[in-house]
């Protein structure tokens, strides 16, 4: 009995995200429509970007880091993608490669003053905001980009290639790049050293691990991923605006209510790329529900502020109290449970 | 070399460092004033006539009031090491709905209530970071969404307008009024507006505070070191409350600025407030790592922000290029701040 | 049979700026051969260590390890020469599990990309039983596990490494004295192995149980080698300090006066039960204990930052608990924290900031406050701990550890407490300063004030104490007053064994 | 101690069971909020719904939209309805008043469009025709979407529409208060969806739109370049669309039934006329611009810029700034101006009427430059302030509740089967110190 106790609470505690999600599908069920195919594959396909800018924001804040360049980056993605297709002429797979190099450069340079000029992250990320600002509207002029027509690769990236899943092209590169990274972070070498860089930098470092090399690397792939998702929203939108990364509750904040949510802990060392995935899509979902069921969008605001609030106070709790039992011995507590007789 | 033996925390205790460079001392003395004082140099050239002109400075002064008010608040956080108070934007906004919400009440009802409402918000970050722990950005950003979210529902959505609020009632429209001139009070023939006032005043208390009162100097310590504070008898959880309770003060009061000058309370006043303060602050020469920097610091970073904007749109750099300008003028003087904290040891 | 030369330095120097931490050293280490280095704090044998471990890439002179010339820049280069280092402060990684920590920048790999989880945990289970840590789950992150548990798997991951030099850079500040032995074991063990090991460590006991070779080090300089036959405690000493030291401690008189404070019944459960004891005035009362005894846990719940479960303080003619160290402090209560950096000092701020912030309040008038009135105070704290250089100004990080420790200790007796609790007060100082803390110490105690002493340094209770009280798991299990203090009569009874134990 | 704690390790587990009762309550605690809120919440959403139901309009409402032209009772009850429907929309557009007292329905203008310039691209930035595609939607009828769902001309009574704003604002409050007091007169049934500014989330919104199959859809798309992608995805599911306020590009109009809203061009051409002959036609104007690259940026920057070339070609464009909405930032951009061009500075015109026209008349007052002229465009409650405090001369009427008053009138037109203009834009009016009476109380 009391192993069954303990199995309950650290799988609420390790899937908080998943029961979030189960949560927002229980009152989804009392929505009109809520789940049908066509509904479940455009929410699917609209947690795309979210995913692709919450799949950065996490890995750097597993390396300890904090990216918040990473909404103006797809923004920055999605500018660069359209206009070397639309305005420079190049064809589709040249565009998105260059667009994801443009971020892997921002990436770098990111990772250059984190390392090399050592200045910290959660600064260096935000002066780097204004320059991708500053530059995307330079490049475009301040104007939208759209592919002017061109809606080949748009409808391909909307198709649906398996019937009964409903899943669109999108949603499954969305898919994908979840489960790339999840590998890469679970399974290889290098991920395992990205965990150990947020846990201990120094440790890392003395271990004979290039700690500036891969913490480089990690901003490089938080880019990456911003600017291939940014890229991707773009072509799959047919446009795309300077404003993107600031209209609404911006692709940032949710990739950072998400990440928190999904559990990656803030001083580094700890989470999952697809326990925020899986926030991602409860937020996403919990929108439409929220907008079918209360058709205001006040209440999405407030409903995901208080989700993370119950999240972060709980978290907090917990330290709080466990804060009282760190280095308790176990062997004096038989001898007092034999005093007392407890 | 810097490298290599700076990453280890071992290593920085054996290198005891006499030698030291001048020009990082000057900069770490003068920090941001040396780019203000740049910037003037600059703006003097490029408009020999005008740039020293009273309309230009007031200008200037007028332009970074606001910001001002929020920064010589947001300063304690930063300086006790919170790094950034996320909620600012919602403690600008709801101060500012709630005081005109109390325009029927007249303008003594209506201040109080706005400032009031900002405290309670600071309280409650205050107990949340201060006694219980919670990491400070990101409690404050789910406070700021709870925020915003109650703002939305209990106002629908809407603008409210002071003088609609005050209906059709003679003396409660004169306090709309009243409430409207707030951000539109000038001294001395025009040339000093009360918002300038209001701003130097709240940085020179708040210098003062910092330098001469028992709950700065504690919070030097509070932000250098948490624990070592609370070892050393000081009672932390009150003094980041009290910190996070001036910030939200400070907050509000330009919140009711704020809300006086567009003469609309709406739960868009502020928006974006969060990181335009902080860079200010953070250009001010305080350091994430805390108790580090000064009011005086602070103060220049405001007023260099003000002052670059003021310099692009005179040499005519367009909006666009002002982002950039700014992010990479942001970016350098960050690095010479880090670098010369960490050359002189205060890092 | 003369054994292989394992390692030779030549003519290293590295310079930090403004110092030579490392003057021209030549330094030699033999397989199967423990070689001691020894010397005050900042003597430079920590950097000369770091030299190897490739923590610096700009030194001088040259590093031969199994006769062949290397270049050690990176963490990486060292390892790959079979340089493994323990380091001082521990270097473990608390969220992530032990199987990553022990295995860490060399995780097994399997189809050339993914790394191999099983074989990982067979190494990582293999390691742990190595220094006998069989028992733990290699998947617990290192955060579930004690301290003394850590340290040892920080030795293991080094083992892991299979090095042919291994650097210890005090490995047993963390350990009792049973781990201490088993880990002697471990290093006999390697010793065997014909691997060469220098070993860095205050405790002259240890290096004289334990090491073959002792080289001296002292202003970066070295000053000589020989083998641990060949000296004596007192020509070690005369060595490393420069000068000779007849007698560390000098004798004293005490004046015990009255009871002033008195602890009666506190409880923690799962720390300490039951623990009762009184304090006296111009008394120095030691509590002694393993490591993990619950030393530390009685002073800070005596202060009030740990919760308390049952027990209270009577001080004063007042009986009750206090919430808070501030309140402590108001009762006279100073409680000097075992560690400088992460708990005692704020470094990165001045000298005079620091000895002031804790009367901070009472120098207070009305809410308001200036430091630059207090100058007086802060003056006259560096006079009498001797700080050095006398600048109240200097950043604190700008202090070699001796002098830190000295800002921490005038800091507590700034505040005019007359009980001060003092929780390893010379842990990682040099001789000097250990000198100027305990004549300060005995100074407090003769005007009246009480002290209690939690110290793992046997010497220092013995020294100073005039009273020790013996905690074992977490209850009191005897005293020791007066002459019978001795080393070994305080290692007996802290191990449940003489005539002390009741 | 680590001999001792490899004794019993059932007790380690016991201890962290202590521990984690504790954070099972809290867990608890904190799932029965959640819960508790969300069905509060849920409980809640009920009763606005019912509100927006026709109170006491149709006497069947539900009946006939099941089954719009299947039997011959439904023809015939269509028919019934249809005749109710037209009779109450003549009344309707007749009846109701906007908050200030205007016509909410009142009838579309609609605009000659001139020929099509040959290469639009090539022309410098000042030439009206560079933006001819903004300012025209040259499309024609016949080109449009075969798929285009026909009118089933059964009557609007009973019909459901959902419409999708850009996203919260004030004037978006008014729009949705003109939009739902029109569909309360006419008897339909209306859903307003916010994505809050949010590209992704208004596709969402639209999927979701399309997903509980309305009768109609309007949008008013947040990027004129995306909205023929919206559009054709409500058009190809079979669903009606409409377009409002936001100008699209005119391939849209290929899959909209009708798109009405503000001729934000021709408005701005009228308010450049009369600051021209104000001026007298010659002096330096500043701009400050809406959100750069959205329709009104063009329009309300590049309208008057083109106009002035046109006919006061003495008129000099100064510079042209995008500071935002921000009041403070706008008055340090004004003041900046009034610095830098001194007397050469002679007009401000600003794209936005209510936190511009605050920042720019406090720096204009603060630097005693009464004489410099300010126009913007919008009739916010600010603004008409200011019109009325003589700070600003002329801005330009649009009313917003009209907006959706008339994007209403047109959609229950379709629906009645009326032929309805493929363009119908907003009648419009300049506010100065003269008429400005008339437009109070103003809508937002």
């Amino acid at each position: 009995m009391m192993k069954k106790k303990k199995f309950n609470i650290s799988l609420i505690n390790t899937y908080r995200s998943y029961i979030f999600l189960l949560i927002v599908l229980i009152f989804g069920a009392f929505s009109d429509n809520f789940f049908t195919m066509f509904n479940i594959k455009s929410l699917l396909s609209s947690t795309s970007l979210y995913t692709f800018i919450g799949i950065g924001f996490t890995v750097c804040m597993i390396a300890g880091h904090m990216d918040l360049s990473v909404g103006y980056m797809a923004t920055a993605g999605a500018l660069v993608v359209l206009g070397m297709h639309t305005l420079t002429g190049l064809p589709w797979a040249v565009s998105i490669l260059i667009a994801v190099a443009v971020g892997a450069v921002v990436g770098i340079l990111n990772g250059l003053l984190v390392t090399k000029a050592k200045i910290h992250s959660f600064i260096a990320t935000l002066g780097m905001q204004y320059v991708i600002r500053g530059g995307m509207y330079i490049y475009c002029e301040g104007k939208e980009i759209s592919v002017k027509g061109d809606y080949g690769l748009t409808d391909k990236l909307s198709s649906v290639p398996i019937k009964f899943l409903p899943f669109n092209v999108l949603f499954i590169i969305t898919l994908i790049c979840v489960i790339g990274f999840s590998i890469m972070l679970a399974y290889t070498r290098f991920g395992r050293n990205i965990y150990m860089l947020g846990g201990n930098l120094e440790t890392a470092w003395l271990a004979g691990i290039n700690s500036d090399r891969a913490t480089i690397i990690v901003f490089m792939l938080s880019s990456m991923s911003c600017a291939l998702g940014g890229a991707l929203f773009g072509i799959f939108q047919g446009t795309a605006t300077p404003t993107l990364g600031e209209k609404g509750i911006a692709p940032l904040m949710i990739a950072m209510t998400a990440t928190i949510i999904g559990g990656t802990d803030i001083a580094g060392g700890k989470g999952k790329v697809l326990d925020t995935f899986i926030s991602i899509t409860a937020i996403v979902a919990m929108f439409s529900v929220v907008t079918s069921l209360l058709g205001k969008f006040e209440y999405q605001i407030l409903l995901i502020g208080f989700v993370l609030a119950l999240c972060v106070f709980y978290e907090t709790l917990l330290k709080y109290i466990k804060q009282k039992e760190i280095g308790m011995r176990p062997n004096l507590i038989i001898k007092y449970h034999e005093e007392t007789g407890k | 070399m810097t490298k290599v033996n700076e990453n280890t925390t071992a290593a920085k205790s054996d290198s005891r460092k006499t030698e030291i460079n001048k020009a990082l001392v000057f900069f770490d003395k003068a920090g941001v004033w040396i780019l203000v004082v740049c910037l003037m140099a600059i703006g003097f050239i490029i408009n020999p006539s005008d740039y020293f002109s009273v309309g230009n400075i007031r200008s200037i002064l007028q332009a970074i009031s606001l910001t001002g008010m929020c920064c010589a608040g947001l300063a304690y956080i930063v300086y006790s090491s919170n790094m950034n108070d996320m909620s600012l934007p919602m403690t600008i906004a709801i101060s500012g709905m709630v005081s005109i919400q109390l325009v029927p009440f007249g303008i003594v009802v209506c201040i109080f209530g706005g400032l009031l409402t900002g405290t309670l918000v600071g309280i409650i970050n205050g107990f949340m970071i201060g006694k219980l722990r919670a990491n400070p950005i990101i409690w404050t950003l789910a406070f700021n969404m709870v925020l915003s979210g109650i703002a939305r529902v209990a106002w629908g959505g809407s603008q409210i307008y002071p003088d609609v609020v005050a209906g059709g009632n003679e003396a409660a429209l004169a306090t709309a009024e009243t409430f409207n001139q707030l951000a539109r009070t000038y001294f001395f023939g025009g040339s000093v507006s009360l918002m300038m006032v209001v701003m130097v005043v709240m940085f020179i208390i708040s210098y003062f505070i910092m330098t001469h009162t028992k709950f700065g100097n504690q919070l030097k310590i509070v932000g250098t070191n948490y624990e070592t504070a609370r070892l050393s008898g000081l009672n932390v959880v009150r003094i980041i409350t009290l910190s996070y309770i001036i910030c939200s003060f400070c907050a509000s009061v330009c919140g009711l600025f704020y809300a006086s000058m567009r003469k609309i309370g709406s739960y868009d006043n502020g928006m974006g407030y969060d990181f335009s303060c902080l860079t200010a602050v953070l250009l001010g020469g305080m350091t994430l790592l805390g108790g580090k920097g000064s009011m005086v610091g602070v103060f220049g970073g405001v007023l260099a922000v003000g002052m670059l904007n003021n310099v692009m749109t005179l040499i005519g750099i367009s909006t666009f290029n002002q982002y950039l300008v700014t992010g990479i003028v942001f970016l350098l003087i960050v690095w010479l701040n880090t670098k010369s904290a960490r050359k002189l040891g205060r890092a | 049979m003369e054994k292989k030369i394992a390692l030779q330095m030549k003519n290293v120097s590295k310079r930090f700026p403004g110092t030579l931490a490392v003057d021209g050293v030549d330094f030699e280490v033999r397989e199967g051969e423990v070689h001691a280095l020894m010397g005050e704090n900042g003597a430079g044998k920590s950097t000369l260590m770091k030299i190897l471990a490739g923590l610096f890439n700009d030194y001088t002179g040259e590093i031969y390890i199994d006769g062949n010339l290397c270049r050690l820049h990176t963490p990486m280069l060292a390892k790959e020469h079979g340089v493994g280092m323990i380091y001082q402060e521990l270097s473990v990684a608390r969220r992530i599990s032990i199987v990553e920590n022990l295995l860490v920048g060399r995780l097994p790999k399997k189809n050339g990309l993914f790394y191999d989880k099983k074989e990982a945990i067979r190494q990582a289970k293999e390691l742990l039983e190595r220094v006998g840590l069989g028992y733990l789950d290699p998947n617990k992150p290192i955060s579930e596990i004690s301290q003394c548990e850590a340290q040892l798997v920080e030795i293991a991951k080094v083992l892991g490494t299979n090095p042919k030099i291994i650097v210890m850079d005090e490995p047993t500040s963390a350990l009792s004295s049973e781990e201490v032995q088993r880990l002697f074991k471990i290093i006999r063990n390697l010793k065997e192995q014909n691997l060469a090991i220098v070993y860095i460590s205050h405790h002259l006991a240890e290096i004289f149980e334990i090491a073959d070779t002792i080289t001296v080090m002292r202003d970066g300089k070295k000053i000589k080698t020989y083998p641990v036959s060949e000296t004596t405690n007192e020509q070690l000493i005369h060595d490393m300090v420069g000068k000779s030291v007849k007698e560390f401690y000098a004798d004293r008189e005490s004046h015990i006066g009255e009871t002033m404070m008195e602890v009666k019944d506190f409880t923690r459960w799962g720390f300490f039960h039951h623990v009762s004891f009184e304090l006296h005035r111009g008394e120095v009362l030691a509590i002694c204990g393993l490591a993990g005894a619950g030393r530390t846990e009685i002073a800070r719940s005596i202060i009030g930052v740990d919760p308390l479960d049952a027990g209270t303080i009577v001080k004063d003619g007042r009986e009750g608990t206090y919430k808070d160290m501030t309140m402590a402090i108001k009762n006279g209560i100073g409680y000097l924290t075992e560690d400088r950096k992460v708990m005692g000092l704020a470094l990165t701020q001045s000298v005079a900031d620091n000895i002031l912030v804790s009367i901070i309040d009472k120098l207070s008038r009305g809410g308001l406050y200036n430091p630059k009135n207090h100058g007086k105070i802060v003056e006259e704290k560096i006079e009498e701990l001797e700080i050095y250089p006398p600048q109240p100004n200097r950043l604190v990080n700008a202090l070699s550890g001796g002098n830190q420790q000295k800002v921490l200790m005038a800091k507590w007796l700034a505040t005019d407490a007359d009980v001060l609790i003092l929780d390893e007060p010379t842990r990682g100082v040099d001789i000097g300063a250990k000198q100027t803390i305990h004549k300060a110490v005995l100074e407090y105690a003769k005007r009246g004030n009480g002290v209690i002493l939690l110290s793992s340094d046997l010497p220092e209770v013995v020294g100073l104490a005039d009273r020790a009280i013996i905690l074992r798991e977490g209850y009191i299990t005897g005293e020791i007053s007066g002459e019978e203090i001795t080393e070994s009569s305080l290692l007996m009874a802290a191990n449940g064994e003489g005539k002390h134990v009741s | 101690m680590w001999f001792l704690e490899s004794q019993d390790l059932k007790i380690e587990k016991i201890l962290k069971e202590d521990t984690k009762m504790k954070m099972k309550k809290v867990l608890a605690l904190i799932l029965c909020a959640a819960l508790t809120f969300g069905i509060t919440a849920c409980g809640g959403s009920k009763a606005p719904a019912s509100t927006e139901e026709p109170a006491a309009e149709s006497e069947a409402p539900a009946a006939d939209k099941e089954e719009p032209a299947e039997s011959d009772a439904g023809q015939e009850a269509g028919g019934d309805n249809l005749q109710a429907s037209k009779d109450k929309l003549a009344a309707a557009i007749e009846s109701e008043m906007t908050t200030d007292n205007k016509q909410l329905m009142a009838d579309p203008i609609i605009k000659e469009i001139p020929e099509a310039p040959a290469d639009p691209d090539s022309l410098p930035d000042d030439d009206k025709d560079k933006y001819f595609s903004m300012e025209y939607l040259d499309f024609a009828k016949e080109d449009q979407s075969p798929n285009l769902p026909e009118s089933p001309a059964d009557g609007c009574i009973g019909k459901k529409v959902t419409v999708i704003v850009h996203g919260d604002h004030a004037w978006t409050n008014a729009y949705m208060k003109g939009w739902t007091q029109a569909a309360e007169a006419l008897g339909m049934e209306v859903e307003i969806l916010s994505p809050n500014w949010d590209q992704a989330m208004q596709d969402q919104l639209i999927d979701q739109a399309i997903n509980s199959k309305p009768d109609a859809i309007v949008v008013i798309p947040l990027s004129a370049e995306n909205a023929t992608q919206q559009f054709r995805r409500i058009t190809e599911a079979g669903i009606p669309a409409f377009g409002s306020n936001t100008l699209t590009q005119s391939d849209a109009l290929a899959y909209m039934e009708a798109w009405t809203g503000p001729d934000d061009w021709a408005q701005m051409r009228i308010l450049a006329d009369t600051l021209g002959e104000e001026l007298g036609g010659k002096g330096g104007v500043c701009y400050i611009t809406h959100n750069v690259g959205t329709s009104p940026y063009f329009a309300r920057t590049y309208g008057p810029i083109t106009e002035f070339k046109e006919k006061y070609p003495d008129i000099k464009t100064l510079d042209i700034q995008s500071p935002g909405f921000e009041a403070a930032k706008c008055k340090q951009q004004v003041a900046d101006w009034i610095t830098k061009y001194g007397d050469e500075l002679n007009a401000i015109f600003l794209a936005d009427d209510s936190d511009q026209v605050t920042g720019t008349i406090d720096a204009i007052k603060e630097a005693g430059r009464d004489d410099i002229v300010v126009v913007a465009a919008g009739n916010s409650k600010a603004g008409q302030d200011a019109v009325k405090a003589g700070d600003v001369r002329i801005i330009n009427y649009q009313s917003a509740e009209g907006d959706g008053g008339l994007s209403a009138r047109t959609v229950a037109a379709w629906f009645n089967g009326e032929d309805i203009p493929l363009v119908g834009y907003l009648t419009t009016d300049m506010i100065t110190a003269d008429n400005v009476d008339s437009f109070y109380p103003t809508q937002w």
